[in-house]
Parts: structure tokens; C-alpha cells; sequence
């Protein structure tokens, strides 16, 4: 069902509340603001709430989401959000806190916070959690800045930051907002960093390394624990970009194999809902000696009261007003006490399980550029379909038509034409089946030629259209 | 039971997936990881849970939260106690607009993507700017991310001028954003009316500054000058920028785009956000379209399908960090999606008239309690002589802590004590006054004062 | 996207729930029944939470409703389901009450029962409500067990109901279930019953006439005050049908012309939501001579004080189990509430402005056979498209590729191949223009020979083959 | 404001009907209604309230309800605590569940219909029979319909028995059902042991009777011997129907089917669905299939449509009143389809074993609190020997309405009064212990009746 824009569907004397009449003397704010004054009324919409309710229960019809099938995005873990979660985030207990509630009021939730803190510090094996970061992107940044504070305060100035070809983009946007260049190693042929590219660039201005483990070619990078010592050697860091945690849950922790600093996405392994982008959560796990530098505030305990402690004066200072994005918080330790130690194992050893049965099937249909042990994620190109026709991005929009979101595509950037394919614990073999079944068609068919998809709501979209001719909010009629 | 109700994985379907892999255990499709750094032992974080043992849980650990049904809150200091039509909670809990990834494709995303079109159209019209991006992590990262915009557009210039009127935990962010990036921050001071110094912007405005970055109404609730500072940067060739903490007043108030503003920024909680104790909320970032390409975040823009049919997708991608990497405008890419289509059903429901009406309560009713306070005889206004919208610096005759202290034992909050902020302001309390107060809830604040105060 | 069901997709090993470990002793119910014993466990599905949550949202796509479009059906009533009542109704202070709860923690309940009795009587104009029954039939089936209790207690005996051909087919079925038998009589052709033919079937025999008034073809009976006064007369009762008193609320009260009896459909006129067919909510009102014969408990105040009274000799008992449909009663409140006496005007003044204009629109494509002062709704029927072939039920089916749920169809039974539209309230004009322009668009296109649906989520289903090979339940694999 | 939130239609839209209608006003459009039966004054239901009021309004008025946080709960009697996974609350508020109509229109309300096939089958297999309807009102009426089938079925028959073990407030029901049909109910007396009586039951059986009606577990929690009643009633040519009120039961106890039931019917509520101060609930009916036709209520089949898919509609619509008005089964039209919606939910998470286990916790539960609640030498279980699932009425030694209230004032109800059904019945509490209560809550009860007992 077609729906037009809020503000076509506007029309004059609309109107989608009510509000108490007023109980309190007027004010003319006219008069009052005066020169402050705005000159024309805000022209939102004016709709009834039947319009509204419609309005965005229609749209809603023309997305894709988890809850309607499989979401295989590598490096993404789109997987089921589970429902008391998001219950208990809405309840009231959680929404009507105020970040300046007294004290008193305050207890739970900082237990709650206190308790993530305290979980997230055992699945990494490492001495401290900070919450605050909004989302991973700013956990690296967040991360990066207490990596430049540690050597600050050693006296040293450190410029640079090793990246991996693997990397996020993410990764050297964060440093460089962190104030760093960027040195990329590439990966070996085999799908892991080497000790010998690392090496060649390990000067004495290198802050720290940036490694994503498991990498996006969904290996676990065997030489970490070398690296990690290497790096050590010349006191830079080794920052774990955890995009890939949901792969080790339980199994292996970068605690254990010399991690300096982890960043979590809330939103991916702890099951937060990704909302069709966000909000996310960052939480980061720091080594010992990156403590003293954590963001303010901090949550602690003192014989079971709770409190937020201001007063570390190496902190570096705060990324974000409050303490993070406490309605995740919620999800996230719903979902770790849902699971618990035995459950979280589970989750990882699925999502290899899922992953390695979509290798096992597809292997003889669709090439596989890098192979070896895949953990969560295993990284397809369209190598073996050149004659075919059906290049990664036909094959990506063809599942559409499958009803089925695609993979990632044209990423990790090592891999010419990737397909990078994510399936997490959350999907049962049956839909596992579907989905290699779906593929396995696409690719057998004869004509790679027609443009998908056809059955989406809209076809293919004109991008550059999009860029070249910007549209970027609506047009009145009255411009 | 042996199963989890999260795992869908059967032990018959690990069976056949051993089969299909040609493995014959779990740990042969772990050997990827070495054993020198496999965990030899579960994690203690206990045993799973059930949902009833959760619920449990939770309710246990909060119980001795802030119970909305007894309790009172005149809390406001950047997060505001606005009203939420009970359509946005079951909307925003489709599985279609929950559960769906960043729309980076666009044919089955329409949804998300026409709803950030008509976000951005909101808040740009709001803002009386011509370009919204389509949501940042919040308010304080908006902020910090436009002072970074700013550097970019002044590439030589490396000071950024901040009002005090900020809200504090903002100029922290700020300041942490610019660690490193060799930037000085100057702070101007509050004058005695509580509104940012303009003598001392003007003595502090040199060659040097990239952007000036004001709040308005400002931390104390007051009003500023905006449009006079806007012209004293922009004569020294500085830019300007504002940012609103409650974009509720722009519903009266001169927008960031008729005092010419740069780049406008602002926190969407009002937007009928949860207050959710912090977190998570909508970051509002605005700038003229001539600047589009030093934008930080994600947009949406209009385009066609295949059939020519209007359609919505992201656009200048180029900007961002998953194309450019170290080059891009912003290292962010997970923004706030939910938060923006919370704020834009909240919007669209509002309306235009109703967001005016809502802003007049609000007027009107923070009006009665600066009235009805100051009538106890136990408290003044401080800066009376400055317009406020919804919020107001009440300075008590005694401490604000113990005011405050003997507020919560009769379960009401009465505002925040600005010695959280100003160690030294024993006496202040911050008091913001929503249209979701009744006059009823504001004379029962007063009555405490009277008895307390 | 297909899906399976359920028992298709069930597991071995599937679960879909956790449970708290065991507290106390385990008990071997095997041992302790014994010959009481289950054979073998019920085959319920076996499905994890993922799955679960993705099967009916898949399923729900499916399902076209209110919040997706127009959905105009005649006597029905299908309009906007607010909210907050909603969240309301499901808060787990009104989830969580026990009918039996101890009567200090009723207190609430029992005042909302008691406001909306209340309401209710203001809206018709009548002395007594009661709650209790479950749904529309159940009202009717109530109130005519309640006129059989009044004339037996009269010691008269009566066995006949008058219905109208403009009836739901309730109501001849209610009576026959209270143990009536059924005299019919006909619309006149201006769309009226006339006196005349009540005249003519009001013998001593009549229990009560059933009157839905509004009519289904959408007119007032214009003779209901003399209808009953002649009914009264001959101590004969006047029911009304109040299916239609989307109507007529604040603008006409059934107690003021005579009505002894009327049951509303709290999930037509007030907002209720239909659930894809129930639960629905069918309290009654009646005239001061059926007070005694009301169902028990009835809710009454006394001081401030609520409490349940059961002591009524001449009541005809329970027709439910409790105290009726309460969780739809607090919808109803809420929706009361809103609207205030005002607002419930409006609604009806905005369902009859919705019609007419519908009517002014289509009067020249569709034929309407019986003319006049339409209120609420319009019946049209296939007439005017004898030639083009576009017969009512392809009409319908044509509607549902226009994304729009088609009217009533073959009913009222009076009028041949009718089209029964209702567009109700919380239809904004342009909701109603794109309804007629469709209308149009499908009775001026020339092929009518194409089936359909085309564009539904299924074509046009074999009900022939459900009736004859009647497939009720799951076939197990085993079985 | 001028509009209302929930009508869309503003003045202009008015005028432009108007003019389409060729009208001058509204009172045009209202001269069918006649002058002498249209209302002058406007409804005193006074003014409409915001979302704001109302939520003001509600919360004052359930001040005192049951609260769930701090209060604990052991009724039973028919509506039982169970545990509820958060999805089906989230599931069910999908517009396109909640807000569509009957599935008259089967081709695009497949979703509805999967959903209806599927609860029929899950209530099939639960009950042991072969077909289920579409759901009834709730069990009351549903056993209220059986009779009514019954009655079909034995054209001749006139007499229906029914066991005093059935809820009091069914037997109330199902008279009222009957009052006008000629048709005599006779109460089949309970013995000593807590069961029907069965050789009451002999000697009530008779020619003229077309149903024998029982319930297990019965109103005391007992459960009966259905086999022997079953076969009782068949070998005098009457039918026999059972009652369910709590069908979590069956996940242990033989079915309805096993013993040769003809028609079993039964509650939902336990099925996940709230309490909710006595409805809506969904009333099971199953039955042979042979019986189909003489069955009320809605059915759903499988069929096929025209490209030969697999789909589903309501089916055997004949029998119904749309079609058959006076000659109809049932006069039934809207059912309680979300309720059988949320039931379906609740029962495909359940699973298979999770019913079983849910079942297991129930009666250890409530076996360990009848051991405990006895070693207080305060009370004793009435009926000891006679086996129950998770309700048992315990006898005190003093007055249970005064137990009640004490119980109360600690904020626990501890059970129902069996006074409230039977007047002399002065020391009888029904108690119903579900996998809801922990050990924890049942020690607490114990130490209440040792107080107060």
C-alpha cells in the first residue's frame, strides 16, 4: 500500500493529541519573548491519531527485519531480540529515572549497571568496564583516547595506529578523530595478520594496533597472543575491535591473550534491538593499566549501596552527557542473566555451528577466496559464477526476492566481490536450509540479466540520482 | 528441559550439521582458536535465568526506584518529563522498525527510510534549518560533533569559544572530543542576568576562532541573545552555533535559522523520549545544505526506483566512515534510528499547533510556579529579570541538599541541585515544570517549601 | 513470505520457554495418577522463541486491518482502536486482578464497571445496565431471556418475536436459543417498517418485537415511537438491535421512544478492538420493567464504596462465568472518557458525514435501491453493472487489489447483490476519496472477467473444497 | 485545539461535504432522525480528556487495586496465575491481529485464519478429540453450548445431569441457558471423597437423560474418575461431556478423548492469558467429528486457492446464524478470536515439554504447600485422599473469612472462601499453588496461617 509523505498527508485543523486544559493563568508569550520570537509556527503535520497509527503501521510494511527471516549480514549479528527484554526497558520502573534522580531512587538502576559491568568484565577477562559509550564506533574513539592518555601520561607521544585490511571502517575513522595516522598491515594469505607484517611497522610511534577477533573473514587470529606481546614490547596497545565477540563468548577471552581494550556492541552480541540502526551501545573492557583513564562517572559498590564516583583525576573526562545508554543496559543484562555462563557458550558454539553448515553447503557453489577455520562468519566472492553472470550484487539483490535480507557485501575490503555471511545461533537449520536452497537457485538459474529485485516494494533504487540531485528534506507547497 | 528457548539449534540438528561438516565434535569446529587462549571453564556468571526469575529480579532490585505512581519530579537540567502518546511505544515495537538493520538496502527498507526523510524534514523545520542529518548519539555528541565540523569548514582556526550557559556535562564531552586534536576551548562567562557574557564573547572572539557555540534557553533555563551573538561571531569570522537542549521552546522561540546559525545541534529527548536514566536518546544535528558534504552522519535523501516511483534512500555515503575510513566526516555508524522515528511519531502526532499549545503550557505553567514559590517567602528567582521557558534557577534561603533531602522523604523531587554542578552554589536548585505537572502537583512542591524551606 | 505450520516447523528438542528450577519436592505424577494418567504427551509444537516470534509475525503480514487502511463494513463498525486504551487494558494492574480478589482490591474495578454503567444509561436514555454479556448475540440472547422472565412473571406466557428482514441474523438465533419462535416482517420500500405490518403479526402472542436502528440499509425508523407504543399496547417488549449506534450517540436515545431493551457492541461503537473476530463485549440497557429480571452480581455504590449485589429473587441468573468481558469494559471507559458528551456526538455526526459523502460520490456509479436519509451507512448493489459484469462479490474481490477491505456484501438479505458500506468516523477524507476513486476505477475497467484477488496474499480460496473435505485440524506425519 | 485526537475530519473537510452533498449543515444530514426522538441537551458524560487525564484518572481510581509488587496471590477457581512469555503480549498488539475483522475475506486474512487452524489443532490435541472449534465466549458458556449440542444430538431427551463438582457459576450458566427450552437440570451430589457421587449418578441416569455433564479437576481441585462416569453415562444411551477448567491438567491427566468423551469443553485462561478480573477469556470446545454439524461456533479449514496453495477459511458457515438465522447451532457471531490467538501463542512456546514440565511444577508446588500448610497444625487438607493437580481446599480451624482478612492486611489472599459458594461452608479455602509461586511465597503463606490460623 502506497503512503505519501506525513506532510502531503497534512491537511489543516489535524490533530493527534489532546492535552489537559490549563489549570494555571495563561501566559502571552508574545508579548513576553517579543524580539525572541519565533516569526511562522514549526510546520509539522496536521494528522488525527487513526492517520498517524496507519501512517507508520504502512511504512513499517516496507521493511525487512529480523522477525520476518534470516538477516546474514557478516560482522552485523542481527539476530532474534528476545521479547522480555524489551518489555522490561519499556516499563516504567526503567522509562520515569531520571539521570538526576535522588539517590535513593537511584539505587537499582545503578545496581544494574553495576552488575553489566561486572558480567562484561568476566566474558573478557579484563579488570574494568566502562558503559558509557553510545555505540561501538565511539567505544574505539573512546578507547583510542584512553590509549593516548596512558602514554601522555607516561610522557610519550605516540602518533599512529596499526590497522588490518579486515578492519571496519570504523576502526580508522575512530583513530583518526582520536588524533592519530593510521598504518594498515594487510593480511597474510591464509586470513590472518602475520607477525612479521606487524614488524615491519612497529616503530616506536605506534600507540597501539586495532585488530578485529575473530577478523571479518571470520578467523580467529592465531598469532594474537604474539602480537599482542610484541606490541607490548614497545609499549603500544592492543585494541580488540569486539564487532566479532559473539564468536567467543565463553571460549576465548582478550583478556586472557593480552588485550588492552575491547569495545562491545551491545547490539550485536547482547541481543539490543538494532532499530534499524540504533541506538546501539559501546561498552568498553580496559587492562589494568588503562584504569586510571576511564571515563567519569563510574559506578561502584560499597556494602551493596551504590554510587557514581566523579573523582579520577586521570579520567578522560566523558564522550557522553549521563552514563551511556541505560535502556540497553537493561536488554544487555536481561539477555546475559537469560543465558548465563553455560548459555553464553551455547550462543557462540551455535553461531559456528550455523555459520560452518552454510560453508559446508554452499562451499561447491559459491567460491570461498580465503579458506580455513571459519568460526561465526564465512566470507563468500562470486568467483566461480563469472560466466553466469551473477556478480555479488545480482546475488545480494536476487535474495531479496527470496524474501531474504543479503549478505554483506563488497566487504571485508581484502576480498575482491565479498559476500560475507553471518547466519547467528538465532536461526534454525530450517531456516538455514531456506536460505542456502534460495541461494543454490539464484545461482543455478539461467538468466543473471534481469534486474532484482521485482518483488520488494520498490526496485532497484536510483542511488546516484539520490546523491547527485540532493533531496534531503521535504518541499512545502508554498516554496 | 534441555533446550534454551533462545537457541533454536536442536541436538539432532548438531548431529547433522557434525555430518554436513565432516567433523565430529563441536571441538573440531573450534580449532581455529588456539589452545593456549581457549577458556578452560564457563564463565561464573551463574546459571540462565528463566523470564519468571527475571522478572523477579528486576523487580526486587527496584524496588526502591522512583515509583511514577507516588512520586513527583520536577527534574529537568537536559532531560525533560514530557508526555507520550501511548501510539508510539506499540509503533516503535513492530518487529519491522525493531528488529531491522541500518538501511543500506533501500528497496525492503522504505520504511525506515521514509520515516528519516520525514525526520529530518521535522527537526530541520523545527531548527528553521535546511538540513538535518538523520540522528546522532545525543544532545553533548551533537554538540561536540559540530564543534569538529566547524574545525573542518576553519581548517586553520583552532579555538572554539563555549558559553557557560552550556550544559555542563556538554563542554565535558566537548572537551574530551578535542583531546587531541590540538584545539583550545574558551569558556564565556554568565553575566549577572544569567545569559552568556556578550562583552566577554567580544573580547574573547579573535582570528583564531572557528565557532562559537551557545545554548539557549541556556543550563539556568534562561534565554539568550542568540542573534546578537550569532552577528558578533560571524562579523569576526567565526562560525556560530547553536544548541538546544529543549527543542520544545523553539515552538516559540527565534529558531536557530532566523538568528543565522551555522550549524544547530540539540537533544530530542522532549520528543517524547523516556527519560530512561540517561540513555538512550536522539541527538539533533541541523546546518545549511552548503555544508552537507562536512556533515557528520547518516541522510537520507529522495530519489526514484526502477519505475520511477518515489523512493528513499541513504545518500552521500561517501562521507562516511565505511567508505572514506580515515578521511570520512564522522567515525559514527550505529546512530539513533529508533530514537529519531520515537521522536518523529511523537512529532507527527503533536502537530503543528499542538507543539505550540505544549510549549504554551509549558510557559504557563512554569510561570505559576516561579510565582507560587516565590510567594512562600522561603526563595527567590534568581536572574528573575531574564525570560525563562519551562525551567528556572529557584535560590533557596537554606541548602538545596537538604531541601532536597527532606523533599524525596515526602517522595517528590523538586529539581536538581546545581552543587551537583558549582560546588560552591549551595542554594540554587534547578526546577523545570512540564505541561504534565497539574496545578494540583506544583502547590503540593509549594507546600513543601513552605515546610521545608 | 510462506510459512509453514507450526507442527511443520516444530523439532524434536525445540523449546520455546524457561522454567525456574524446581523449589521443592519433585512429585512422580506418573506413580501418584496412575489410571488417570495421559498416554502419550499432547504433540504441541516444539519451537524455540525466535521461532515462535517469527512465525506469527510472519503470519500477521497476511492479515489485512484497520490500522493498514479502510475497512468499510456495513454494520460493523471497523474503526481506529485508541491506543492508550490498549496499554491501559494491558497494564498488569488490570491484568492481574483475580475476579475473586479480596473485595479491598476490587474497589477500582468495580468503580470502572460502575462509570461505564453509568455512561452507558446516559447513552440510551435508560435506567439500568448491565454488563455481563460476552458479546452482541449474547446481549440480544440476554435481553430476550430478561422479556420472557417479565411476562412470566406476569404469569403470561408468550412465544413469539417479531424480527425485521433488515435484521442481523443474530437475532432470529438468539430467539430461537431463548425459545422463541420467529415472525418476520418486512421492510416497506422506502426502507421502513411500517405500522401497518407490525400491525398485522401483533397478536397476543408477541413477546417482543427486535428492531436494529438504526436500519441496516442505514435509515432511523421513522416510526419507532408508534411501533412502540402498539407494541406496549399489547404488553409486548421493544428490543433494539444496537449494532448501528455508532449513529446515533448524543443525537437520538433509545429510552427516550420506548425501547425496553438494547445491547451494544462495545467492540463496534466503542472502539474495542475486533481481534480478528472477538473478543467482543455486549452489555445491555433496559427499560425500568426488566430491572429485576438483570443478571447478577450486579455492581453497585454505596458511599464511595463499590461491591458486587447477588441478591436478586427474580434475576434470570448468570449468562457468564464472572462479570463479563472486563478488559474490555476498560477500553470502553478510556474511550468514553476521550470523548466526553461532546465528543461522542461528533463521532456520530462525523460517521454520517463520512457516509454521505461516500453516497454523494458514488450515487451515479452505484445504483442504490432504496433511497433516503441515510445516517451512518449506504447500501448499494450491482445494478448499474449489469452490462460491464461487475457483479458484487467481484467488486468486493477487486477492492482487496486496491489494498481495501471491500464492504458488506449480500447483505441486508432485503436488497439483491447488496454493498453495504460503513465508513465510520476515524476515516479522514482522504482515506474516503481514495475508496471512491477506486470504486470507480474498478466498475469503469472494462475487463470483468479477470478474478480476483491478484495482489492479496492468496487468490481466490476454494470454500467449496474446505466444506466438502473438511480439513479441521493438523494431520500428523504419523498418523 | 478545536480537533479531537481520534476524529480526523476537520471544518474544512466538513464544508467540502457539505457541498458534495448538497447540504447546508449537519442538521441537513440528520432529518431522518425525527424531531420528537432526537435528543436536545448534549450527553452529561461530561468533557473529553486528554491521554494525560485519563492516565491521572486511572491510576487514582486502582489506587488500591491488587498490586503486583508487593503482593502475592494463591486464588484459583477457575482463573489461574500463570506465567506468560513477554512475546505474546508484543505479538498480540500487532495491528494486524488486533485490528481486523473476522476472516470473512479469507485471502488476505490468512493470517488469522494459519492461526485459527493451528489453535484448533493444538486444542484437538490437547483434549484428546477429534475437532475444536474456532472458541467460545469462555468456559461457562461453552459448557452451556454443550448442552445445547447435546440436546441437538438427542432430539427426544430432556434431561441433562451435571455433577456438583462443576464451577458453581457454570451450573449458573448453563440453567440460565436452558431457562426457556423445557429442559430439566439435575445436580449429581458429590461425595465424602470430594468426587461425584457415582452411584448417585447410576441412579439418577435414566432414558430421558441427553448429557451427563462432569468436571476434572473438579471445583475442590479433585480429580474424578471420568473414565467411569463416561462409560456410565454411554451404557444408558446419554452423552457425556467434560468441563476443563483448568486444562494445564491434561498434560498429565487422561484426556477427555481417552475416556470416550463426546463433547469437552473447557477455559483457556491458562493458556497465558490475564486474569484480568474475570475476562475476556476463550471458552474450548471440542468435539467428534462426526458431530460437526450440530457443533456452534466458527471452524476453520484447509483448502487450496486458485493457484492450488495451501490456504485456509471459516468453513461450514451454513450452520451458523449469518446464514441460518433461527435454524443457526448457535447464535454466536463474534467469538473471543485474539484471546484463541494468544492461547496459540502461549501453547507453541510452551512446546511439547515445556507443557508437561509446566504441569510437573504445578502439582509439586502445590503438593509440597499442602504438606506444609498441614504440618502447621492449623489446617487440614479436606479431601486428603482423593488425588488433585494444583488447587485443594484446605480446611482451617477457624473461620476462613476472618483468615482472609488478616491474610489480606500482609498483603496475600490466600485463597477463596468456599462461602462465598456455600454458605455454611464456613472453614473451606480453595487454594490454587501454580509454578508461579516460589517456595519462598508458599513459606510465607505458611507462616501466615500460623499467625493467623
Amino acid at each position: 500500500l502506497e503512503e505519501e509523505l506525513l506532510f502531503d498527508r497534512s491537511h489543516k485543523g489535524g490533530y493527534g493529541i489532546g492535552l489537559p486544559k490549563l489549570d494555571v493563568p495563561e501566559v502571552n508569550y508574545k508579548k513576553l519573548y517579543n524580539k525572541n520570537l519565533r516569526k511562522n509556527k514549526a510546520r509539522l503535520p496536521e494528522l488525527s491519531e487513526p492517520e498517524v497509527v496507519r501512517h507508520f503501521t504502512r511504512l513499517s510494511t516496507w521493511n525487512y527485519a529480523i522477525d520476518l527471516g534470516i538477516y546474514p549480514l557478516g560482522s552485523c549479528t542481527m539476530k532474534h531480540n528476545p521479547r522480555l527484554n524489551e518489555e522490561i526497558a519499556r516499563s516504567s520502573e526503567i522509562c520515569e529515572a531520571h539521570p538526576y534522580d535522588p539517590i535513593e531512587w537511584t539505587q537499582g538502576h545503578l545496581q544494574i549497571m553495576y552488575e553489566l559491568q561486572e558480567d562484561l568484565k568476566k566474558v573478557t577477562g579484563m579488570p574494568a568496564v566502562s558503559l558509557q559509550p553510545s555505540a561501538g564506533a565511539q567505544g574505539e574513539f573512546t578507547g583510542l583516547l584512553l590509549i593516548s592518555a596512558y602514554h601522555r601520561n607516561k610522557g610519550k607521544i605516540k602518533k599512529t595506529i596499526i590497522t588490518a585490511d579486515t578492519s571496519h571502517g570504523t576502526n580508522p575513522a575512530s583513530a583518526a578523530l582520536a588524533g592519530y595516522n593510521i598504518v594498515q598491515v594487510q593480511t597474510g594469505e591464509d586470513g590472518y595478520v602475520t607477525l612479521d607484517s606487524v614488524k615491519d611497522v612497529l616503530t616506536d610511534d605506534v600507540a597501539a594496533m586495532m585488530l578485529t577477533n575473530p577478523n571479518t573473514l571470520g578467523f580467529f587470529e592465531k598469532n594474537i597472543e604474539q602480537i599482542a606481546k610484541l606490541l607490548h614490547e614497545k609499549d603500544a596497545l592492543l585494541y580488540i575491535d569486539g564487532a566479532n565477540m559473539n564468536a567467543v563468548l565463553g571460549l576465548s577471552r582478550p583478556g586472557d591473550y593480552g588485550a588492552d581494550v575491547i569495545q562491545f556492541n551491545l547490539h550485536k552480541t547482547f541481543t539490543t534491538p538494532h532499530g534499524g540502526g540504533g541506538p546501539g551501545s559501546g561498552p568498553i573492557a580496559v587492562s589494568e593499566k588503562l584504569i586510571p583513564y576511564l571515563p567519569i562517572p563510574r559506578v561502584e559498590e560499597k556494602n551493596g549501596n551504590y554510587h557514581l564516583n566523579y573523582s579520577f583525576s586521570k579520567s578522560i573526562g566523558r564522550v557522553k552527557s549521563f552514563y551511556g545508554n541505560y535502556g540497553m543496559f537493561i536488554r544487555a543484562w536481561c539477555y546475559i542473566k537469560a543465558l548465563g555462563g553455560e548459555g553464553l557458550r551455547k550462543v557462540s558454539e551455535n553461531a559456528i555451528l550455523n555459520a560452518n553448515y552454510i560453508k559446508s553447503q554452499l562451499k561447491d557453489v559459491l567460491h570461498i577466496p580465503v579458506d580455513g577455520n571459519h568460526l561465526h562468519e564465512v566470507v563468500f566472492n562470486d568467483k566461480n559464477q563469472k560466466e553466469s553472470g551473477w556478480d555479488t550484487s545480482k546475488i545480494a539483490k536476487a535474495l531479496i526476492d527470496y524474501g531474504m535480507h543479503p549478505p554483506t557485501v563488497y566487504f571485508p575490503l581484502c576480498v575482491k566481490n565479498a559476500l560475507m555471511v553471518e547466519p547467528t545461533e538465532t536461526e534454525s537449520k530450517d531456516e538455514l536450509d531456506r536460505f542456502i536452497l534460495s541461494i543454490k537457485e539464484i545461482v543455478t538459474s539461467k538468466d543473471s540479466s534481469v534486474v532484482h529485485p521485482k518483488r520488494a516494494f520498490r526496485e532497484k533504487i536510483d542511488e546516484v540520482k539520490a546523491a547527485r540531485e540532493l533531496k534531503l528534506t521535504y518541499k512545502f507547497k508554498d516554496e | 528441559m534441555s533446550g534454551h528457548r533462545l537457541l533454536p539449534t536442536t541436538e539432532q540438528d548438531k548431529i547433522d550439521i557434525f555430518k554436513s561438516c565432516g567433523v565430529s565434535s563441536m571441538e573440531d569446529l573450534l580449532i581455529g582458536i588456539p589452545k593456549e587462549v581457549r577458556l578452560k571453564s564457563i564463565l561464573s556468571i551463574g546459571d540462565g535465568l528463566s523470564e519468571i526469575e527475571i522478572k523477579r529480579k528486576i523487580s526486587q532490585i527496584l524496588k526502591n526506584s522512583r515509583n511514577k505512581k507516588s512520586s513527583l519530579s520536577f527534574l529537568g537540567a537536559g532531560v525533560y518529563d514530557h508526555f507520550c502518546p501511548a501510539a508510539i511505544n506499540q509503533l516503535t515495537l513492530r518487529g519491522e522498525f525493531l528488529t531491522s538493520y541500518t538501511p543500506y538496502q533501500p528497496e525492503f527498507s522504505q520504511g525506515t527510510l521514509q520515516a528519516l526523510f520525514e525526520y529530518q524534514s521535522m527537526v530541520s523545520e523545527i531548527f528553521g534549518m535546511e538540513i538535518s542529518n538523520a540522528s546522532h548519539y545525543d544532545g553533548s555528541t551533537s554538540m561536540a560533533e559540530a564543534a569538529l565540523m566547524a574545525l573542518r569548514m576553519k581548517q586553520n582556526k583552532k579555538r572554539i569559544l563555549v558559553s557557560s550557559g552550556v550544559h555542563p556535562e556538554y563542554v565535558e564531552v566537548l572537551k574530551t572530543y578535542l583531546t587531541n586534536l590540538g584545539v583550545e576551548v574558551s569558556l564565556i562567562p554568565v553575566n549577572e542576568k544569567g545569559t552568556t557574557s556578550l562583552s566577554a564573547l567580544k573580547s574573547l572572539l579573535a582570528d583564531d576562532v572557528a565557532l562559537v557555540i551557545a545554548q539557549s534557553p541556556n543550563f539556568m533555563g534562561c534565554i539568550e541573545d542568540m542573534q546578537e551573538m550569532s552577528d558578533l561571531s560571524h562579523s569576526k569570522g567565526s562560525l556560530f552555533s547553536a544548541n538546544v537542549t529543549e527543542p520544545l521552546s523553539l515552538a516559540l522561540l527565534k529558531t536557530p535559522g532566523e538568528y543565522d546559525c551555522d550549524i544547530a545541534t540539540g537533544e530530542g529527548q522532549s520528543f517524547g523520549l523516556p527519560q530512561s536514566f540517561g540513555g538512550p536518546y536522539v541527538g539533533l544535528f541541523t546546518t545549511r545544505l552548503e555544508n552537507v558534504r562536512q556533515m557528520p552522519g547518516r541522510l537520507c535523501g529522495e530519489t526514484v526506483d526502477a519505475l520511477g516511483r518515489k523512493s528513499f534512500t541513504l545518500t552521500l555515503s561517501t562521507r562516511e566512515q565505511h567508505i572514506r575510513r580515515e578521511k570520512a566526516t564522522s567515525n559514527i555508524c550505529t546512530n539513533q534510528n529508533l530514537c529519531a522515528l520515537w521522536a518523529s511519531i511523537w512529532l507527527a502526532l503533536v502537530g503543528k499547533e499542538g507543539f505550540v499549545e505544549l510549549a504554551e503550557q509549558n510557559l504557563a505553567k512554569s510561570e505559576y510556579a516561579k510565582s507560587e514559590l516565590t510567594k512562600t517567602g522561603k526563595a527567590k528567582i534568581r536572574y528573575s529579570n531574564t525570560n525563562t521557558f519551562n525551567e528556572f534557577v529557584l535560590e533557596l534561603n537554606t541548602s538545596s541538599s537538604e531541601f532536597i533531602k527532606k523533599c524525596v522523604e515526602n517522595n517528590l523531587a523538586p529539581g536538581v541541585s546545581l552543587q551537583r554542578f558549582f560546588p560552591d552554589d549551595k542554594n540554587g536548585l534547578l526546577i523545570a515544570v512540564t505541561e504534565k505537572k497539574s496545578r494540583e502537583d506544583i502547590d503540593l512542591f509549594v507546600d513543601l517549601l513552605k515546610r521545608f524551606g
